[in-house]
């Protein structure tokens, strides 16, 4: 078939960039690694800023493309370049000849045990946001369930902004992250005290503002300006985290019964796999490289290749969405030019 | 001059104008990563010193930009240089020299 | 044998007489100089050493093996060892043999000093001739090894990689004249005795020489030439010695007396110090064994380059190289002399000029003194975790499940913040502070009546080993420590770890001495299987402490040159016994990266 | 500065200033600070322009100096000032003129919070009952003298003899204009001009042919303060405030100072002597001090009055080298004779600034 596609990721940026080439009359191959679409969406919970649920976003993106040829738990084994296009083999045995390639292969959350100071899978009481809204989603998680919560600490940019765990940039959506579950954690711990470790609060997106003095007002999260830079834990189990308040120019520390640790967003390492195939390579910032990162993010200089979503850098759900709709047109239009 | 009981008590207003940044600048031409800091606070907080002296990498910086030497140099004096700060760096600055050379190039005009 | 000359002399021998009579005042100024450099305790030490039984054995042992036979040479590199011993110990010989046949035949002329040197020129055979044979034998025996020795120079010169190294050190125009005039004097002196064989005798080499010279060449008149060409190359060897490299000959024979007596580097250019930097020959091996030397940029940071600029005086040079490196030591457990780069570079950091001093005297530290503070017990045990165990703390976690495992009666120094033990800023060179900073920690310590003081940073129990000075309590680091609680069968380990490689931290290993007792606990914990470099040739794993300038970017590629050094056997996991360790290499390793606590801690039945 | 800017600023907060009736209240302090200026503004209002104003024997302070001290409640303070407007009622007037700022801002502080708060209005008409047994209604408008200068100030002008110029090379004259903060820091929308670029000294400025100059610390406070000058202990805030004025408008060469505060003039006159003393610093030419003046003290310099009869000898800072420069004749004999040609006595002279 001349005019098939092959959509690499099965997150919101594969399934929207699959919805609407389908509308565009075309039946794109969606191969997803894992055993459900959706991506790191499938295990949220409610997103900002309308506390969306989720599910539904996935389910109704799922719907939609029902159309599509879907692989689950399938990976790209390898590529070859053609004269008209690429000959992509799957890791189910499929072969498919395709004109276009969109990698939609988003992201990493960073592997919080890295950062050891911070005690992820060494303290019992110390989880990554991840964590947490698989409970919102199941009421399954021993650090939570059963236990007297009365101080709840997030600490933000952990894995980003931060040479030493090989990110330097900025995860965009953990600060909106860390204020939603910080609200939501108080509304199921009314009585519980919840503070934010913070070094810049960056809440750039629509409404996000609105959450930040929602966080300030009805749940009276504190915010503290200052990184965290070690934990330990006491003899009951809880942690102790230490920071220096910046804008008291003291260093302090507290004790909490639940720390939360923001993990970010780092790039795939198997999507760096599959990009050297088809001769994408690593922008300086570590994620897939653009032709260029003002008009044609969405372009790469492999003829045929196209990017969506976070594989080139850290983005939101609408961010990722709007990019997905619009490498499906570069994809028509780029399929109109050849014939 | 006469006695009155009284004096112009001091501004607690810094004036940017009159600050003097050249220790800054020598300071960033032997160790440029000096501006690379955010403030995060992380070096503060790690320091082993901090808790005993009052010693902070974060304030001694920011003391330095802002033209406060005698603020810093009394910081400084309390560092024990083990290295905890640079290990925690975010942004990959290596605080131990910074602190080593900052300690060298005080005074150094006196020379 | 009879003398030739009535006069035992003839001019072409006051080339010779000048070269020595300037190199060996030079050397003799130079040592005496030295050694008034030394400080009152120094020289006492170094005065009473000549005069010890023990000393004077080990002296005469080291100066024979390391400086004429090169045995760490040999240890090292076969070829390289060959080529060095058969040159010193081949010449060596030359020279106590000349001395002896001088003795045996012409006792008369041995107080000339030149006479043996050019025994052959200055004798006749006669009837008696046989009796030397011999001699004549062995002369031209060593003059061959000798020659087989220069022969390999000449080839290492050319193609340095034959002999295993990868990169050496170019020479300056004046060491290029010591060694151009160095490979000629045997050439030469095979010449002149060739020529003269016939008169003075010779053995396998000279006599067929002498009879196809006097094939071709004919006449006699090439003898009188050829020694004084050979006289000339001795002179200019000797004149130019003190400026080039081969100034290490003379000053090892120093520096090796000095080392016996227990000296230490106390002044950053004087003394010993001095010692150490003419004793360097410029070999370059410590280039290859340098961790840092895998980039290019920090080849002349080496300690070479080091003691090539203290030599030269180039200051800013200095500062530099002193401050770049990470005090591994490697480049000394290499080192065919024992250069100690290491401490030469802290001696060079103590002597800058600071505008500001650290000052801890106004500090408090009677909180931690009362957590602590407890009854004098031979039994109980003080935990010091250390600043950088602070930021893994997997390691004191484990370090204290295995105390109550093991049912040890434990306090935990530095739980709530401690002090630093001061190795970091004695690094720094800021001696004062580091023993204001021991100080301190002295105190803590006393209070706690603790029997045994556990250590789980080595950078703290290099410092605690050697500065402390802790009368009555045992310092152990946790390898030790746990090894005697394993041996006392206090901790019982399951062996089910699968395989594990095992990487030497600088200050335990080189630093130290402990490489054997970490692992006797590995196999007991699991399968131990060793780094390609490994013991005291391990490879730092780039985030030392002892490196003042070396940004956090300039380290990656050290880390991971160490990692792949550690992971040629494809072992599970990576355990190592520093905290600073474990995290620079679990930022890059693609294995788990513990330390032996936690590995230990795990795997305990 | 852009002065249309500050034009469109002004237009934005006009305020109706009553032609004529006023019920006139004195300052505590001026009084014995600049003893002329009321008396001044009085007749230039009756004699020059001939406008009905009334004043009586009856009223007292305001409480505004206690108020800002902390030494007696609003609630005090409120039932003097019912008081105030018991005394204009029954006068038979509506218009309240204030000599003073700080009162001028104490009414207006009450008058709002009786207007947010109806029923502390109606428990200090029954204070004021209790206490006195009077009763008082709002004045209709509420005017500080200095928006009276400012709706009059074309008038003075046409009636000058000397102008703010320089009389010999006909420059206009560089002026420092400084209002008092409680004329419209506290109710913006109460002063002429508003809070940021008030113009009511501004505008007097500019009709009679001064310049103003527009200096960084131009809004600071004179440093004043009540409670910082009234306490030693914290004098030297005080003074720090006004000599960061100074040091401000210095670089400027201000030729003199207009104010429209009690406070405002005295201490930027007296603390230029102190300065002297203290760190041995003068700020106007030649030793000299900057003159500091009162706006009726400038309006009756314009309209030709005799410097000391306007008082102007109580200045700490010599006012001389300004009247030559404005070309104003004075008669330096007659400078500390009193109203009947009798010794007031001559001050004793500064060590550092210059005096006449």
């Amino acid at each position: 078939m001349k005019d098939n596609i092959v959509i690499v990721g099965g997150g919101i940026a594969g399934m929207e960039a699959a919805r609407q080439l389908l509308l565009l009359g075309y039946k794109p191959i969606l191969v997803e690694k894992s055993d459900h679409l959706g991506g790191h969406v499938a295990d949220w919970h409610c997103l900002f800023p309308d506390m969306t649920p989720a599910q539904q976003v996935v389910k109704d993106l799922t719907e939609q493309i029902k159309d599509a040829n879907i692989f689950l738990e399938t990976e790209v084994s390898f590529i070859n370049k053609m004269k008209m296009g690429y000959n992509v083999m799957f890791s189910n045995g499929v072969n498919v000849i395709c004109k276009a390639i969109l990698l939609a292969t988003g992201f990493d959350l960073f592997d919080a045990s890295k950062k050891e100071e911070y005690g992820y899978g060494i303290y019992d009481q110390v989880m990554t946001n991840k964590d947490l809204e698989h409970w919102f989603n199941t009421g399954d998680d021993k650090r939570i369930t059963g236990k007297d919560i009365k101080k709840i600490g997030f600490v933000h940019c952990v894995g980003s902004r931060d040479v030493k765990a090989g990110n330097q940039q900025c995860s965009k959506v953990c600060c909106i992250t860390a204020i939603k579950q910080a609200m939501e954690m108080k509304e199921r711990f009314p009585d519980a005290e919840v503070y934010c470790f913070y070094m810049d609060l960056r809440l750039f997106g629509k409404k996000y503002e609105d959450f930040y003095i929602k966080a300030q007002m009805e749940s009276g999260v504190h915010f503290i300006r200052g990184r965290v830079s070690e934990v330990s834990e006491n003899l009951q189990g809880q942690v102790i985290v230490k920071t220096e308040d910046t804008l008291s120019g003291k260093p302090a520390k507290i004790t909490l019964d639940l720390l939360v640790l923001m993990a970010g967003i780092v790039c795939n390492r198997e999507a760096v796999q599959t990009a050297s195939m088809v001769q994408v390579p690593i922008d300086s910032d570590g994620f897939l490289k653009s032709r260029d990162n003002i008009l044609n993010i969405i372009e790469t200089d492999s003829k045929g290749v196209f990017l969506a979503g976070t594989a080139t850098g850290a983005k939101t759900i609408p961010e990722t969405a709007a990019e997905a709709r619009a490498v499906a047109l570069a994809i028509h239009n780029y399929l109109v030019s050849q014939q | 001059m006469m006695e009155f009981g009284f004096s112009i008590s001091p501004s607690s207003t810094m004036n940017l104008d009159k600050v003097d940044f050249s220790l800054y600048e020598r300071l960033c031409e032997i160790e440029p990563d000096a501006k690379k800091c955010m403030a995060c606070g992380s070096c503060s907080a790690t320091c082993t010193a901090g808790q005993w002296t009052g010693m902070s990498v974060r304030k001694v910086l920011l003391d330095i930009q802002r033209g406060k030497e005698a603020e810093a140099a009394r910081l400084l004096k309390g560092c024990m240089l083990c290295g905890k700060c640079t290990m925690v760096c975010p942004r990959g600055i290596n605080t131990r020299h910074l602190i080593l050379s900052l300690c060298r190039i005080y005074g150094e005009d006196e020379k | 044998m009879i003398d030739r000359f009535a006069s035992g002399f003839d001019p072409f021998v006051i080339p010779f007489l000048i070269g020595m009579i300037f190199v060996l005042g030079y050397c003799i100024i130079g040592a005496i100089r030295l050694i008034l450099q030394l400080d009152a305790e120094d020289k006492k030490k170094f005065f009473l050493s000549l005069i010890t039984p023990k000393t004077i054995w080990k002296n005469i042992k080291d100066l024979f093996l390391n400086c004429l036979i090169h045995v760490k040479l040999w240890k090292r590199n076969k070829l390289l060892g060959y080529m060095h011993s058969s040159i010193a110990f081949g010449w060596f010989m030359l020279i106590l043999l000349g001395h002896i046949e001088c003795f045996v035949y012409m006792p008369h002329r041995v107080k000339l000093f030149y006479y043996p040197i050019f025994f052959n020129y200055f004798v006749a055979e006669n009837e008696y001739t046989l009796r030397g044979a011999i001699f004549f034998f062995l002369m031209d025996f060593f003059l061959l090894v000798v020659l087989s020795g220069i022969v390999l120079a000449i080839i290492k010169r050319v193609r340095s990689r034959l002999f295993g190294m990868r990169r050496t050190t170019r020479p300056t125009l004046l060491d290029r004249v010591g060694l151009y005039s160095l490979w000629m004097i045997f050439p030469l002196r095979l010449l002149a005795e060739s020529f003269t064989a016939h008169i003075s005798g010779g053995s396998f080499l000279t006599i067929p020489m002498n009879m196809m010279f006097k094939a071709f060449l004919g006449d006699q008149m090439n003898m009188l030439p050829t020694w004084w060409a050979y006289s000339i190359c001795l002179c200019i060897f000797m004149c130019v010695l003190p400026f080039t490299r081969y100034m290490h000959i003379p000053a090892e024979m120093l520096l090796i007396p000095f080392r016996n007596a227990g000296l230490t580097i106390k002044h950053a250019r004087r003394g010993f110090a001095k010692a150490q930097v003419y004793s360097c020959p410029n070999c370059g091996v410590c280039i290859d064994a340098c961790p840092m030397s895998i980039k290019k940029a920090n080849i002349k940071d080496t300690t070479v380059y080091l003691n090539r600029n203290i030599r030269r005086r180039n200051e800013q040079r200095i500062e530099e190289i002193s401050d770049k490196c990470l005090l591994c030591g490697k480049c000394t457990a290499v080192c065919q002399v024992g250069v100690d780069g290491p401490q030469m570079r802290i001696a060079q950091r103590s002597i800058r000029n600071y505008g500001l001093d650290q000052d801890y005297s106004g500090m408090d530290i009677s909180a931690i003194k009362e957590s602590v503070a407890s009854e004098p017990s031979k039994d109980k045990v003080l935990y010091f975790a250390g600043c950088m165990t602070q930021l893994t703390p997997a390691i004191s976690r484990a370090m204290e499940s295995i105390f109550r495992k093991a049912g040890v009666d434990y306090a935990f120094m530095d739980k709530d913040g401690g002090l630093c033990c001061g190795r970091p800023i004695l690094m720094a060179g800021r001696f004062d502070q580091a023993r204001q900073l021991i100080h301190k920690n002295k105190e803590v310590i006393k209070a706690s009546g603790a029997g045994t003081l556990v250590l789980s940073c080595p950078i703290c129990y290099k410092i605690f080993r050697e500065h402390y000075k802790l009368e009555g309590i045992r310092v152990m680091h946790h390898t030790e420590y746990m090894l005697e609680l394993v041996r006392a069968g206090r901790l019982k380990l399951d062996g089910g770890a699968g395989s594990i490689v095992y990487h030497d931290p600088c200050e335990l290993g080189r630093g130290c001495g402990i490489y054997e007792q970490p692992r006797e606990v590995l196999r007991q914990t699991g399968e131990l299987v060793e780094a390609e470099a490994n013991r005291d040739m391990a490879i730092c794993c780039g985030g030392s402490l002892g490196s003042l300038t070396l940004g956090f970017d300039k380290r990656e590629d050290l880390t991971r040159n160490a990692l792949h050094n550690l992971t040629v056997n494809d072992p599970d996991t990576i355990v190592t016994a520093c905290p600073l360790c474990k995290s620079t290499f679990a930022r890059y390793a693609d294995k788990p990266v513990e330390d032996i606590a936690e590995t230990v801690d795990k795997h305990t039945k | 500065m852009i002065y249309q800017g500050k034009q469109k600023i002004w237009s934005d907060y006009q305020k109706e200033i009553p032609d004529n009736h006023w019920f006139y209240v004195r300052s505590c302090i001026r009084q014995s600070f600049f003893p002329a200026s009321e008396r001044y503004f009085m007749k230039i209002c009756r004699d020059l322009l001939g406008k009905d104003i009334y004043e009586t024997e009856h009223h007292t302070t305001c409480g505004g100096i206690a108020y800002h001290s902390d030494t007696i409640p609003q609630e005090t303070a409120m039932t003097i000032v019912a008081r105030q407007f018991a005394l204009m009622k029954e006068a038979g007037y509506k218009n309240l003129v204030t000599s003073c700022i700080t009162s001028f801002g104490n009414y207006t502080e009450i008058l709002e919070t009786w207007r947010e708060f109806p029923e502390l209005e109606a428990r200090i008409r029954e204070n004021l009952w209790k206490a006195c047994r009077r009763e008082f209604d709002k004045p209709e408008y509420l005017a500080h003298a200095s928006d009276l200068v400012y709706k009059f100030r074309h008038e003075i002008a046409s009636k000058a003899k000397y102008n703010l110029v320089d009389h010999m090379t006909g420059e206009p004259l560089r002026v420092v204009e400084h209002i008092g903060c409680h004329y419209s820091k506290m109710f913006p929308h109460k002063g002429v001009g508003g809070a940021e670029y008030p113009c009511v000294l501004s505008g007097m400025v500019d009709s009679w042919g001064g310049q103003v100059i527009d200096y960084p610390e131009r809004r600071h406070c004179c440093g004043f303060g009540f409670r910082q000058y009234l306490v030693k202990a914290n004098r030297g805030y005080s003074i720090a405030n006004t000599h960061k004025k100074f040091e401000s408008m210095e670089p400027y060469h201000p030729d003199m100072i207009i104010t429209n505060c009690p406070g405002c003039p005295y201490f930027l006159d007296r603390w230029q002597y102190v300065i002297s003393e203290m760190e041995g610093k003068t700020y106007g030419r030649n030793g000299y001090g900057i003159p500091v003046f009162t706006y009726e003290e400038v309006a009756g310099l314009v309209l030709g009055f005799d410097p000391w009869d306007l008082g102007l000898q109580l200045h700490q800072v010599a006012v001389e080298p300004l009247l030559e420069k404005m070309g104003i004749p004075y008669n330096p004999k007659t400078k500390y004779l009193g109203l009947n040609g009798k010794e007031i006595m001559k001050p004793g002279l500064p060590t550092v600034l210059k005096c006449c």
